[in-house]
Order: structure tokens, then C-alpha cells, then sequence
């Protein structure tokens, strides 16, 4: 296969002029992602292309955004909504999780909602306490929604594509300092199914689960922990819901002792979910409790500093490598 | 002289106000018989204005319902016994037994569903109106809500951009003067004919429990919408006959103010009108009412004796499976 | 002291009645509230003896209710905001989550919110799934609030009075078909504490810990367990967040077997959270992994049976208990 | 002839508009210089409406701000010392670090908050009218919002409410034509005269560019929110001058369109009326420039040799102790 370099942002927007092209009832709606491009530029390039009807910026209502992504959906199109942070969300969680997510069930089937809903999270940026936050696990509690996270340019456009063929409501969760990552993307189309993890580096000692910005984290870490000789098994968990125990149960079986490495918070975070699942699934394979490095239970503060030490930093994801393999 | 409609369209919807009367009046019976779990809102004292607005549209139209939809499905076209199926909580309901009263729904009978969460419908008519723009079709949603809903941000946002797109949308505001227990002047500042404005939405207020009113405004506002003009807003004044849900106790109003309403019932209202005119005689008023009570009944017994929900269902629905 | 039998409904009534007598800053606004008494007649009388200006109805706008509850308290009253049924919360999350929540923190603590929420949630009443959920982890997530759970009309007095006189915003989830569940309630002044849980039960065999409506299901499954010979101990744990690590960790040091009941969903719901949180500080006192009893992964259904079905129930809870100790 | 304004009004009132346009040409460098985090929205263009407004309330007044809210707190009674270090992330600003540009709150300033959400101080401001008119104080609240803002569900639920509960809060439109990239005529549908009147709220617009139109309107305003009549919408029309956010490349709007309102801007309009008026001549205009501009440097040193808020810090503040 060919590749290119491309940036996460135009990773993104590649998999939505490429949907775009290949069926006409897809189209993009969100706050200034026209001629603007989106907040994070990832958009870029579709106004021109696709148009005003087919690119449409909204005026701020969330709410609307997303509920009429749903009608939309209901009546034989295919829509793209962008939330442009995910604090916003807050302001569109009736139409989400009350409406999206429930409408297959309470109608008995009679129903599809091909809706993918995008956003984008995450710290790290000086945005303070309302545009920080790793609000996932609104969404993963909810049945009736899907949840992808990428981490990588590559799964950003597989997975997104994905999420646009999808005949159900499946929630994108961009990470904004990631937009201006590179890497490779292949010149050929392709697909990342939904609900597979990604095992990134195989290894003996520990089984290192991760998602979104923090797998660069981990990749980072990684380099430490293998020149001090720990052998570790790193996993990019990728899709959030459904949670692909298969592929995390096989390589807790081989390392017994599991580390996981989410930017949400450490009470109710998704690092939670994850630890419970292992629970669930492989007790008796544990050497050790399940570590979690998670964001301390605090508001995203404004200081850099303060917001380095908030969220998960490499330091944190090795000490709790070692931490898991003294236990 | 007041325009009047054509006989036998009046005979047609005076019989489907029955229909919904009764079903309404059925579900009564078996609340108090302990069959319905939940609750039940009813549409008794509206019936005029699902048989007004919604029986004269297509039926590739969308409507979007409320918590109060009953009415809506039956003059959409919904059938009487996958309707009361489903109120059971049976598997030959419109939703298998999982949607219940809140929740009657079909995407071939053209409802987007009933709701249970007030104003949630709003946005989901901006969608359906916003789909069939971009789709070319000249479809049309029509969206119900009543007083209550009017002071949520949803209904708001909902205006603003179904007139900001020009979208087929009619804004149906069924104004039956309560909340619960909240009389509509203790929650809406401002009449419904300046939020329209606010947005430059024309808007029609007619009474909406004078069937023939209803119909003529609903009428020139489905040629607005389906012309591509935008949306329309039609305000129906009605009254809220019944408690919130069955069984209210109704401490926040008077018998007085019930029963002076009851009198300008939209049914009576409408069959004194056809006998004035000579359209039906008295008795075949009451043989018409027999005829849907029989019905009604029919599918009452339908409903009883249709199966529950396999247990295994639980798991299905949730998702649509992919490549399906 | 002398004890009545109150309801749940009356109880939370009389505690809101105490403190609005104690302290003229304190007022309770929602929809419905007034001389309707609310949806679930748990304001009942309050409208008849402090009148419309502090027992405010207001129009369905949840949104508007919990920032003006918010503006109020950070200027110098203490109200009381009822969202009616749980669900209804997703119309009000932005002012809960991003501004409610933060805005002590992000002010740099010159503020105080002494704000208490109050709304019903839980299933099993036949009213489908937009009014059964299960929603605490959206906001157990959230740093910056509280968050409490009361189970008897003991706890559904104590912790809503610890709640009003709280300087921060207090969520108090109580439960729609508790409110008609008697139980006895002091004639004398009283407050139960925030953040700890309450055991109910001493046994060595397993610790039972639940939440709210379950711990009446633990209850039963209890006298069924203990005349089969299982001692449980069981704990109720009340305050969600803080979560009170210490009474729990001290039973599990003692018993080595954890069951967790909680209505929200197996993935994402509650249960999840009390899981990690044994995993980090107990772990090594397990005997066996801590068995979740939780919702299934879909949305509530109508039907009755089905609905029954979904939820934890007392032979899922007895189930549940069985399969620790066999471990 | 027009109504004018005091002349040491009015100079206090031009210094004051200096301070926060040289306040914002400060982050400017400090942005550039990579010393600001996270993002910086400048309220430049639209000083005569903080001026004009907010200057005139009461030290127990109340405003809520907006992330584009410097303005507002400087006019409240903000100083610049802990301004400048609380957007630079210093331990000795208004918060300590944690808040920054979108968070700039003081109880003691009687500034409510900026705010991050778009529309999130509604609400709040609901509740500090509320609270004033339960505690039975003649405070005012001033919440400002942008054209962007008018199309949430908050911004209807808030204007509902306070219009129906006759709350003292004024709702300060300031309309400065953009929301990032949108013009207001693609956001909203219908002018705000509309909208205010859907509400029963009196409504004035003016030229929020012309210092004493706003100051005028703002009074009479106050006045008839404080008297107890309800509340207030006041429509100041003005311009972003800078793009949404400093670097905003703005694709969607022509340089002629900014040079053009830039040359309507309201300190040099000001300052031509002080000038005409005899009030001040142009050399003490530069003085009183070159005077704020020192105040803002000091400012700027003050905030750059603050101390950084201590790690330890980041566990304070989340909630108050009980108690205390
Ligand atoms: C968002 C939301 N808030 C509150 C409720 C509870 N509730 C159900 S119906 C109702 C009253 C609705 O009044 P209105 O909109 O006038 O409709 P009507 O009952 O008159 O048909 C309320 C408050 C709800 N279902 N959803
Ligand atoms: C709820 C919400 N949606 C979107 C945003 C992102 N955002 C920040 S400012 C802004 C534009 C606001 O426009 P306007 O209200 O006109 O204020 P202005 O920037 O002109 O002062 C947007 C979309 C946000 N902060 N909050
Ligand atoms: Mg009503
Ligand atoms: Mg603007």
C-alpha cells in the first residue's frame, strides 16, 4: 500500500470528503465547520468542495445540532454532527443519550440511526476547567451508543469512516492536541472496524492499555520501561463501546498485571470501566490489581503547570508500570 | 358565511374524533383495571386538532409526537390494535411492548414517535424537515407541543433554525393551558403569537377545538410549508379536559373550570354542526359512536389477548446490525 | 428518642420544611412544586405553609432552574432545585456539570455554592427509557460535586438536611418507588452525614454493598442467604461521592468477598466505580473478584417483565452472593 | 440638541475604555510572546459598552460575564494587577491560576464570572435577580451576551423567566455581528427586537460604538430594573474587531468590512466629541494614553514576577470545608 504523511485534522477531514463522495446522503453540520474549516481546522477544505448544503454551519445550539442529526438520520440521510468541544455536549445530552441512543429500542427496531456525532476532547491546551474535559463515560453508559476514540491518523480516518457506514449513532471522540499529529495513511481506501482494539507493541511483563492522547504518552513511557528492561504489552483500546475483551483478555492471560491509561478522571473515569471489565473477565489472571492512571479528581485548572500535574504525564504511566510489576 | 368543509371529509374526521375519543375512554377502563403500568396522558378534549392538522397529510409526511401523542398516531393513520398492543405492553404493539404509551411510534405510518421528554421532539422535526429539503421531496413535518414545552431552550433552538433554513417544518402548538399542574400564564411570558415573530414565522391562532377552524388553518399552512416557504406556526386553543395523567387529583383547579370547557368539547361541537346541517341525523351520530366503540373494543381484546414480549427481546433493538 | 413511621415522600418533605423554618435563605424551586407538591407529593404542604415566594413553581426549563439555583446560592441564598425525574437532568447538564461544579474551583475558591439538587430516578414503575435511568456516574464523575443517595426515610431526611447546610452543591438522588416506603424517622432533630456509609448488617461470610432502591432487594436476598447458612454483611453506601473508603475497606479486610448492587447499567453504571475503587485499595484482602450485580446493557424497556428483567433483581442479588463464596 | 453627558463622566469614562483596549493590546504581545495559555478573546471595539453600562452600576451590583469579558470586570471595579496575573496563570490572580481569560470572576468585584459556555451566564443571572428580589435589595444584575448566544435554549429559558418572575436583570446584548465565523444574519433568525418582545421585555438598541447613546440607554435601564418593573434588554450594535480568538486567520470576512467599522470605533469617537466639546484637548487625550499605558506595563511587570500557584494548590478549592 502507498502512503502519505498526513495530520490527524486532515486525516479526518479526508474520511468525510471521502463519505461524502461516495454517498449523497451524507453531509456535515456543526458550529462553523464551512468556510471556517472547524474550530480545529478539520474540516478544511469540505466547504469548497461539498457546498453550503452539504457543509452547514449552525448557529450555536447544541441541542438542535444534535437532534435534528437524529431526525435527519430517522428520514433517509446520513448525518455528520461536530460538537466542537465535548464540554458542549453537556448542552445537547437530551438529544443525545434521552433521543439518539434510545430511539432504535423504544420503537422496537423500526428504526435506524446512521448518525455519527464528533468531537473533541481533552487537556492540555490552558483551556481551564470547561473546555478539558474527558467526559466519555456520559456516553459509554448509555446503551444504544457506540464510542470511538482515535489515537492516530490513521484510525481517525478508518475509524470515522467506519463510524459514517455505521447505521447507528456512534460518538467520535477527537482529541484536540492530537489534530496536529502526523503519520502514515494509506493512499488506498480502507476501513478500522469498530469495536477492535489495537495491539501496538507486543511484550511479556505487563499488558499497558490506553486511549486517545495518553497511547502517546504510553508510546513515550515505553522507551523508558524497555530500557529498564520491563517487557510491556501495549494495547490501544481505540473503541471505547463496545469494549473488545477479547483482545484485552488474551494479553492479560500472557502478562497477568494490567495498567490503564485514560485522561479522564480517576472517580467515574473510563479507567474505572476498564478495571471493572478485567474484573469481570480476568480475576483469576491477575497478579495484581488493576492500575489506573487517571486524572486526579479535580477540575481542569487554567496553569500549565498545575494542568501537566492534573492529567496523566509519562512519569505517572512508568511509575505505575513499576508499581504493578512490584505488586 | 364561514367556509365550510366538504360532507363527507366532515363525517370522515368527526368519526376519527371519535376514534380518539374512545381509545382514550378504553384506556381509562384498563388503567383502573390495573392493566396499564406507567402512566397515561390524554388527548381527550384535543381531538379536533390531530384530526385538523394531521388526517390531511400525506402519507409519506412526518409527524413528530408527544408524551400526550395518542391522538397523533390515530390521525396519522396508526391502527387501533397495534396502538392498544402496544399500551399493553404487548409484542403485537407498534413497538414490541418496549415503547409504551410515551413512546408509539412507526416510520410507516410516517410518526417519528411520541415523546417523553418534553420539547425532546422539537429538534428531531428540524431534522426530518431538514431531510427532506436536502432530499427534494416536498414532504412535510408536522411537530406538536403544548404550553408547557414552549419555555424550553429545545423549542427555542428549534424555531430559530427550521426559520433560519426555510424548513418544512410546522410548529403545531396545541395550547391546552396546563403543565401539570402549571396554568400556562404561570409559565410562558408572552403569547405564543410574538415568539413566532420573533423568529418571522407566520402564525395562525385558531380555535382549536372548532374542527373545521383547525382544518382551514392547518390547511393553508400545509400549502405554505409544502410550497418550500418555511415553516408555519399554528396555535390550536384547546383545554386539557383530563388531570395530567389519569388520576390526578387536580388540587390546581376548579371543577368549575373543567366542566365550562367540557362544554365546548370539540366532538359535541363538531356533531352539533353536521346535524345543524343536516349532514347526519342524531341517531347516526350515535351510530357512528357505536360502531367506533366497537372497534375500540375489538382491539381492546385484540391487545389482551395478544402475547408479551418474549424474554430474549430484552436483547434486541438495541442496535442496528451492520451490513443489515 | 421518639420515633414516628414516616414515608420517604414525607420525610424528605419534613426535612425541607425544618430547614426552610430554620433559615430564611432556604427555598425550593421545580416544576410542580407548589400546590401540586410535586410530581411525587414530596413537597407536600411546604407550598400551604411558606407560601409561592419561597416554594416557586417554575416552567419546564431545567436548564434555567439549575443556573438560577446556582446564581442564587453564589449570592447568598440556599435553595433547593428540584429537576423532576432524573432524565430530565440531561436538559440541565451544563449548568450542573460545567457551571454549578466548577465554579468554585475555577474562581479560585473565592466563592461558595451551597446548592442542593434534588431529583427521583430508577425504574420498575413501567415508565420506559426516558424516565427509568440510572444516571449518578454522570455526575460521580464530576469533581466538584456531591453526591448522595438515601434508601430509608431515615437517611431521605438526614442526608437531605446534611445536604441544604452543605456550602456545596449536593445532587440527592432519591428513588421513585421508595417514596411510599415507610419507616421510622425521629420526633427530634437530627442530621446523617455526608460521605458515610451505613452497615446495616454485621457477617463475616461477604460484603453486600448497595445503593438506594437495591438495598431493599438486598434485604430480602438476605433473610433467603442467612437461612442458607451465609452470614452477610451488609453495607449501605449512601453517599456515592465522597465514597467512603474506610467503612468498606474495613468490611472487605474482614470478609475478602465483595457483591456490589447498583440499578445503573453494567457498563458505565455505578458498580463500576465501587469496583475500581476496591480493586485500588483492597485488593489484595480479595479472595475473589467483586461481582457486579447491575442493569443489562439496554435501554429500559415498557413491558413489565421485560423491565423486571432488566434490572438486578433479589434472585440476581442471591445469584450473585452465591457465586463470590464459590469462588 | 442630544442629551450629553457630564464632562468629568465622560473623561473618567474615556480612561476607562483606554484601560481595557490597552489591557487587550497587552495580551496581544504576551499571546505573541507565548506567554498566555490557552486562548485569549479580545474585547477591543466594544469598550463604550462595558464603559457605558457596567461603569454606572453599583459596587453591590452584579454582572456575569462572557469569555469575552475583560471589559466587563475592568469596568466593574477589576483591577489590572490581578487580571493580568490571573491570565497569565499566577498565584496572585483574581483565581489564583485556575480560571484564566474565560474564568476572571471576583465576588467581591461583583462580577459573577466569565464563563466559557456560550450562554452559560444566563442562567446564573436568573438566579442573582432572583436572589436580590428574595432578599428584598435593590441590586442589579447585568448579564452581556453576543449575537452567538441568542440562539441557545438558555438564553430563552433565562429571558422567560426572569420576564416572568419580574427579576431585576438586565440582558446586555452586545451585538458584535460575529460568532467565530458566522455572521449574525446566519445565526439568527428575526432581530432581537422581536425576541424581546416575545418576552414582554422592553427593549432599547443602540449604537453600542457611540459611548453616551449606551450610557443614556443603560440608565434608564437601570433605573427600571432597580425600581422593581422587571427586566431589561438593552442592544448595544458593535463590531469584533479582532478575529474570534488572537490569530483567527478570517477567512470569512472581508478586510474592508474591519477597516471600515474600525474606523467607527468608540474611543476615537469619544475622544472627537471630548475634543469638539472642549473638554479635552487632543495632547491631554495622548496624556491620559500614555498614562493607562504605564498602569497597564506595571500591570504586566506585576503579573510576570507573580508567583506561580503552588502544586499543592491544585487540591484546594474544589469544595468548601463544611463548617467553614
Ligand atoms: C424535559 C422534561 N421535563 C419535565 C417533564 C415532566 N413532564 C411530563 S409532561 C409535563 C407537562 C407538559 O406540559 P405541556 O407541554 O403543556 O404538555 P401537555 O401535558 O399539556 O400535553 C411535564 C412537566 C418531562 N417529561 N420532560
Ligand atoms: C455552548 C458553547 N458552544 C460553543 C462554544 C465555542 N465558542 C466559544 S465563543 C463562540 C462564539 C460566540 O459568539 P458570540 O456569542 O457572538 O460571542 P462573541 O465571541 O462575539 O463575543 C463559540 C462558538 C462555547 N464556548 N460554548
Ligand atoms: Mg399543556
Ligand atoms: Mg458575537
Amino acid at each position: 500500500m502507498s502512503e502519505r504523511i498526513l495530520t490527524y485534522r486532515q486525516a479526518v477531514a479526508e474520511a468525510m470528503a471521502e463519505e461524502m463522495r461516495r454517498d449523497s446522503a451524507v453531509f456535515l453540520m456543526g458550529e462553523d465547520v464551512g468556510k471556517h474549516g472547524g474550530a480545529f481546522a478539520a474540516s478544511k477544505g469540505l466547504f469548497e468542495e461539498f457546498g453550503a448544503e452539504r457543509v452547514r454551519d449552525t448557529p450555536i445550539s447544541e441541542s438542535v445540532i444534535a437532534g435534528a442529526g437524529l431526525g435527519a438520520a430517522l428520514t433517509g440521510m446520513r448525518p455528520i454532527v461536530e460538537i466542537m468541544y465535548m464540554d458542549f455536549m453537556a448542552m445537547a445530552m437530551d438529544s443525545i443519550v434521552n433521543q439518539a441512543a434510545k430511539v432504535k429500542y423504544m420503537y422496537g427496531g423500526h428504526a435506524r440511526v446512521p448518525l455519527t456525532i464528533r468531537t473533541a476532547f481533552g487537556a492540555g491546551r490552558g483551556n481551564a476547567a470547561q473546555h478539558s474535559q474527558s467526559l466519555e463515560t456520559w456516553f459509554t453508559l448509555i446503551p444504544g451508543l457506540i464510542v470511538v476514540t482515535p489515537s492516530t491518523p490513521y484510525d481517525a480516518k478508518g475509524l470515522l469512516k467506519s463510524a459514517i457506514r455505521s447505521d447507528n449513532t456512534v460518538i467520535v471522540i477527537e482529541n484536540k492536541l492530537l489534530y496536529g499529529v502526523r503519520g502514515p495513511v494509506p493512499e488506498e481506501e480502507y476501513l478500522v472496524p469498530i469495536g477492535k482494539a489495537a495491539v501496538r507493541r507486543e511484550g511479556s511483563d505487563v499488558t499497558l492499555l490506553a486511549t486517545s492522547r495518553m497511547c502517546n504518552f504510553c508510546e513515550e513511557a515505553i522507551q523508558t520501561l524497555t530500557r529498564e528492561g520491563i517487557d510491556v504489552e501495549f494495547i490501544d483500546l481505540r473503541t471505547l463501546k463496545p469494549f473488545d475483551v477479547e483482545t484485552v483478555a488474551a494479553s492479560v492471560a500472557k502478562t497477568h498485571r494490567v495498567v490503564v491509561v485514560n485522561e479522564g478522571h480517576r472517580t467515574g473515569g473510563y479507567s474505572n470501566e476498564v478495571a471493572a471489565k478485567i474484573m469481570d473477565e480476568c480475576f483469576d489472571d491477575l497478579d495484581a490489581p488493576v492500575i489506573r492512571v487517571a486524572a486526579e479528581d479535580v477540575p481542569i485548572p487554567y496553569n500549565a503547570t498545575l494542568e501537566a500535574e492534573v492529567i496523566p504525564a509519562v512519569k505517572d504511566i512508568i511509575a505505575g508500570v513499576k508499581q504493578v510489576i512490584d505488586e | 358565511m364561514t367556509k365550510q368543509a366538504d360532507p363527507k371529509l366532515l363525517v370522515d374526521r368527526y368519526r376519527l374524533m371519535w376514534v380518539i375519543r374512545l381509545h382514550e375512554e378504553a384506556l381509562k377502563v384498563l388503567f383502573t383495571q390495573g392493566k396499564i403500568g406507567g402512566t397515561t396522558h390524554l388527548y381527550i378534549g384535543q381531538e379536533a386538532i390531530a384530526a385538523g392538522v394531521i388526517a390531511q397529510l400525506r402519507e409519506d409526511d412526518y409527524i413528530v409526537s408527544t408524551h400526550r401523542g395518542h391522538g397523533h398516531m390515530l390521525a396519522k393513520g396508526g391502527e387501533l390494535r397495534p396502538m392498544l398492543a402496544e399500551i399493553l405492553g404487548k409484542f403485537t404493539g407498534y413497538c414490541k411492548g418496549k415503547g409504551g404509551s410515551m413512546h408509539i411510534a412507526s416510520l410507516e405510518v410516517g410518526n417519528l414517535g411520541a415523546n417523553g421528554i418534553v420539547s425532546g421532539g422539537l429538534p428531531i422535526s428540524v431534522g426530518s424537515g431538514l431531510s427532506a429539503k436536502m432530499r427534494g421531496t416536498d414532504q412535510v413535518t408536522v411537530v406538536s407541543f403544548s404550553d408547557g414545552a414552549t419555555n424550553e431552550g429545545n423549542t427555542h433552538e428549534a424555531m430559530n433554525l427550521a426559520a433560519l433554513w426555510k424548513l418544512p417544518v410546522i410548529f403545531l402548538f396545541e395550547n391546552n393551558h396546563y403543565a401539570v399542574s402549571t396554568e400556562v400564564s404561570r409559565s410562558m411570558a408572552g403569547g405564543m403569537k410574538n415568539r413566532a415573530a420573533a423568529y418571522h414565522i407566520p402564525i395562525q391562532q385558531v380555535d382549536g377545538n372548532d374542527f373545521e377552524a383547525v382544518h382551514f388553518a392547518a390547511e393553508e399552512a400545509i400549502d405554505y410549508v409544502r410550497s418550500g416557504s418555511g415553516p408555519y406556526l399554528l396555535e390550536c386553543e384547546t383545554y386539557r379536559i383530563e388531570g395530567h395523567y389519569y388520576g390526578d387529583p387536580m388540587v390546581y383547579r376548579s371543577k368549575e373550570e373543567v366542566d365550562a370547557w367540557r362544554k365546548k368539547g370539540p366532538i359535541c361541537r363538531l356533531e352539533q354542526a353536521l346535524v345543524e346541517r343536516g349532514i347526519l341525523r342524531e341517531a347516526e351520530c350515535r351510530e357512528i359512536e357505536a360502531e367506533v366503540r366497537k372497534e375500540v373494543e375489538d382491539a381492546v381484546a385484540y391487545a389482551e389477548n395478544s402475547p408479551e414480549p418474549p424474554i430474549e427481546s430484552i436483547f434486541e433493538d438495541v442496535f442496528t446490525e451492520e451490513g443489515a
